[in-house]
């Protein structure tokens, strides 16, 4: 009956969804979207605070924004303050998750751990955590970025987690990185009012587009938002793995 | 050089640094709660972008006489429930920490999108909040909610981006006035539920009970006063300035709206725990200021909120403490308890017949604004259900308070032997601060000029609904 | 097409949410919700025989038929939004289990 | 066309995936599906061109956001029987 009842209500809310999409004139329908209608038109000619010239890889220097990746000149640059409240977003629920497990101590083991495992999650480790700070060190030119960067520091974490019982990794330390981290963000973003008058203003020079070395502050905010994430998330995975949250 | 950006940042970076001074936190939270407070003297009006890129590509900031308003009553509010409450701050003092940086940041961003970031951070925090003293099963309830909530107002938002193709309010705004409003019914629909949830608006204000009902003397003043503060202000912004609303649905969300003022008033009236009265008030009085901002009366619908939320800290930071300290918060069994504590008692009634917008306190020219301006839209349902709901809350308000003034049973002489034995001991903190408050409340109320001159400096203001007047600078273009 | 597919997700999460009285499988729900949410948004970005956006060597001019990067900028900060939430709500979870012993709301008595 | 044929089996398979992610009896076989339905996810990114969302959506969505279920599953099911 209540399913029934659950069934019918979702079905008037979605004949209200797709017959509105079909019936606004101005929702372009999937796939023919005119981009030169959108403001993304702009970030895409990197020419929001007045014209420029055709963007060319590997030739094109010191446009307003540096990065090759347009999502990671959105995300670093153009619309660095969301990505702030979502490292905030990432920061708060860490921390939620902390306060209520925060008072247990032991870890729980899931497996017996045995030599093969830890010798061979040992070299896996080290290879997530490399491929990790490679993705978020190149986050201006290839795809990826600080978030998926540090969650994969997180997931090899993880990993040594489940893989050797003996592992400890020092849960004061992650907190270290992540309130450090988090402040050298804002302080980049104070920075840009003392250079220039405006929070987060991208102060160092942006560079060719395509070289590692470019795009002005977006790698460094990118290094420094993965490690943040990937504090934040071991923590957050560090309490899960404790005892006590249970009887 | 706009320094508004320092109202997000500070507490946020005091946020960030908490964490390495655990012990520190609850002082970094009142040094931030002060500095925003100080920041508002010297904050301008006017428009920031962040990154220095142009509106509408960049996200901007801004400070005009409406946000303006809202953040000298939010942060007030805030710095006063915070050192009124501060003994049951405990570990969450970098929670409230963010809790600030967010509430600031949903009031002053431009940017439709970013507003959704600022309410998932508020919203996180409210839910942390709710679980304070082991009330995981509604924090829980909350939870779920919220986030389907929030999920509706993404959805709204992205159908906005897909018809415009901006996501900046002001300009959103002017694309939205050359078109026929039927387009944008979808979209306002799913912002509107997305914001009712947080404004506890019917049918989507299910957690309210479980959360406010179960909440301690900081938990429930916070969300009762400065979270439904935001979330009302941040509704006025969206509905009477960015989305115009076509008649049809206008009339769907004053239904929506109008039914929330009655049914909360009625389930209030039918309540005996003090706290379930209130939040039940709660809901009604949001249901009225939504209708007011749905029907574009905005200056009425401010001062009708800032007149409930300043009500409302006062009385859930009693009622709190005595919850806590007596296990109980049922009328019956705290009978008289107001004859021990003369200063708390007065307080109390102040802001309870603020409320209900008797003569002489703020809410009876709150009161006297709303109906003027909804009489000259030439409406006169509303206006009656306006009046009806207001006698029911006074029937419960005079009721509860002759009981807890009252050492007697009702209806007999008063004798000494039937007040409650329970204890409360209130710290000189929250003597001060309700009685600052409601001394406030009845100055405001016998000059009500005070409170729009200073900020603004303009007396016309003051008879005149004018809309435009508060919405002076625009989305920042 | 997949734009309908998605919309038809997001009701299969709201559909869930009405329906089940487990708390873990709620948050399973509000995830499928956001999943479909996500795919709708992207979607707007779509454009017909577009590339990704993002300029290599092969692909080096900005004059080419990108698709719309800001609807995945948006999802990005979705996706991390989701994951907190869904850490949360679990915390949450699990502190109930430790109070009445159960996941599931029937069990717990009381009426949400 | 050849993009369509594939845009329809994946939703198709999206849908299967919810659905049964939502209903099971046992909450593993919805962790287990909801993990399924965001890896699905990850394929429709890639067809709509958003190489970032897929990687931040395979480490998150289906990688994190799983582990993290996992996790309060079997502690909790080491600690007493649950279906």
């Amino acid at each position: 009956m209540k399913k029934v009842l659950a069934f019918i209500l979702v079905a008037i809310l979605g004949y209200f969804m797709i017959t509105g999409l079909m019936t606004a004139q101005e929702f372009s329908t999937y796939g023919n979207v005119n981009l030169d209608e959108k403001i993304s038109r702009n970030f895409i000619d990197k020419d929001v605070n007045g014209k420029s010239d055709e963007i060319i890889y590997g030739q094109t220097s010191n446009p307003e924004t540096g990065s090759a990746n347009y999502v990671t000149s959105i995300i670093a640059n153009y619309r660095i303050f969301d990505t702030l409240g979502e490292v905030t977003v990432l920061f708060v629920s860490a921390l939620g998750v902390s306060l209520l497990f925060g008072k247990n101590t032991k870890k729980y083991n899931f497996y017996e751990s045995n030599f093969i495992l830890k010798t061979a999650s040992k070299m896996i480790f080290g290879l997530i955590l490399v491929v990790g700070i490679y993705i978020f060190v190149h986050g201006h030119l290839t795809p990826g970025g600080g978030f998926p960067g540090g969650a994969m520091i997180a997931s090899s974490i993880l990993l040594m987690y489940l893989a050797d019982n003996e592992f400890k990794a020092n849960i004061n330390k992650f907190k270290q990185a992540e309130s450090l981290s988090g402040s050298l963000i804002l302080v980049i973003g104070l920075l840009g009012i003392v250079t220039s008058g405006y929070f987060f203003y991208n102060f160092l020079p942006t560079g060719t587009v395509g070289e590692t070395f470019s795009a002005g502050i977006i790698p460094i905010i990118y290094t420094l938002i993965g490690l943040k994430v990937g504090s934040e998330l071991s923590g957050v995975i560090y309490n899960f793995m404790l005892e006590g949250g249970e009887q | 050089m706009n320094l508004q950006i320092l109202l997000i940042a500070i507490p946020l970076l005091l946020a960030f640094l908490s964490l390495l001074l655990k012990k520190q936190s609850n002082n970094l939270l009142l040094v931030a709660g002060v500095m925003n407070v100080a920041f508002l003297t010297i904050i301008q009006k006017g428009t920031t972008v962040i990154g220095g890129f142009q509106p509408p590509f960049g996200i901007t900031l801004v400070v005009d006489n409406y946000s303006f308003m809202a953040l000298v009553v939010l942060n007030i509010l805030f710095l006063t429930t915070i050192l009124m409450s501060r003994n049951s701050i405990e570990e969450y003092g970098s929670v409230l920490l963010v809790a600030m940086a967010g509430l600031n940041g949903m009031i002053l961003t431009g940017d439709i999108f970013n507003l959704f970031v600022f309410l998932e951070i508020t919203s996180i925090t409210a839910y942390i909040l709710a679980s304070k003293n082991n009330n995981y099963k509604n924090a829980f309830h909350y939870l779920v909610i919220g986030t389907l909530g929030s999920g509706l107002f993404l959805f709204g938002i992205a159908l906005l981006y897909g018809m415009f193709g901006t996501l900046n309010m002001h300009d959103l705004s002017i694309r939205i006035a050359d078109v026929d409003s039927a387009v944008i019914v979808l979209p306002t629909f799913m912002i509107f539920i997305g914001l009712a949830v947080e404004s506890k608006l019917m049918p989507f204000s299910s957690w309210v009970k479980g959360v406010l009902g179960n909440a301690d003397d900081i938990v429930a003043p916070l969300i009762a006063g400065s979270y439904a503060a935001t979330s009302l202000f941040v509704f006025g912004r969206l509905f009477s300035q960015v989305l115009v609303i076509d008649s049809s649905l206008k009339i769907l969300l004053l239904t929506i709206t109008v039914v929330t003022l009655v049914l909360g008033e009625f389930a209030a009236f039918s309540k005996s725990k003090i706290k379930e009265i209130l939040l039940f008030s709660s809901i009604g009085q949001a249901g009225l200021v939504a209708t007011l901002f749905v029907s574009g009366l905005v200056l009425p619908a401010v001062l009708q909120l800032i007149n409930n939320v300043f009500s409302k800290v006062v009385l859930f930071t009693i009622t709190g403490k005595i919850a806590k300290d007596t296990d109980t918060d049922e009328i019956a069994e705290l009978r008289g308890i107001f004859a021990d504590h003369k200063i708390i008692g007065v307080s109390f009634t102040i802001a309870s017949l603020s409320l209900l917008g008797l003569p002489l306190f703020f809410g009876f020219y709150s009161k006297i604004n709303v109906m003027f301006g909804l009489f000259s839209l030439n409406i006169y349902l509303i206006p009656a259900l306006i009046l009806f709901s207001t006698i029911i809350e006074g029937a419960y308000f005079i009721r509860m308070l002759l009981n807890l003034w009252n050492t007697g049973e009702e209806g007999e002489k008063s004798k000494l032997e039937y007040k409650t034995d329970k204890i409360v001991s209130f710290s000189k903190y929250k003597k001060i601060g309700v009685l600052v408050i409601s001394i406030v409340i009845v100055l405001m109320g016998i000059f009500p000029s005070l409170l729009l001159d200073n900020l603004y400096g303009d007396k016309t203001l003051l008879n005149e609904n004018n809309p435009e007047y508060i919405f002076e600078i625009k989305g920042g273009m | 097409m997949i734009q309908y597919f998605s919309i038809i997700l997001m009701l299969i999460g709201i559909f869930g949410l009405l329906i089940d009285r487990n708390i873990l499988k709620l948050i399973v729900s509000l995830n499928v919700f956001e999943i479909g949410l996500n795919l709708f948004i992207v979607s707007i970005g779509f454009v017909n025989n577009g590339i990704a956006p993002i300029l290599t060597a092969n692909n080096s001019s900005s004059n080419l038929n990108f698709v719309d990067p800001l609807p995945q900028a948006l999802v990005l900060t979705s996706i991390v939004i989701g994951l907190g939430i869904t850490s949360l709500g679990l915390a949450f979870a699990r502190k109930i289990y430790k109070e009445y012993n159960t996941f599931d709301l029937n069990e717990m008595g009381g009426n949400n | 066309m050849e993009n369509n044929i594939i845009e329809i089996f994946i939703g198709i398979l999206m849908l299967f995936a919810g659905i049964k992610a939502v209903t099971s009896k046992k909450m593993l076989d919805s962790i287990l599906y909801l993990s399924l339905l965001s890896m699905v996810a990850v394929v429709g990114f890639v067809i709509m061109k958003a190489p970032d969302v897929a990687i931040t959506e395979a480490v998150i969505g289906s990688g994190l956001v799983t582990a993290v279920f996992l996790l309060t599953y079997s502690v909790v099911k080491k600690s007493g029987d649950i279906a």
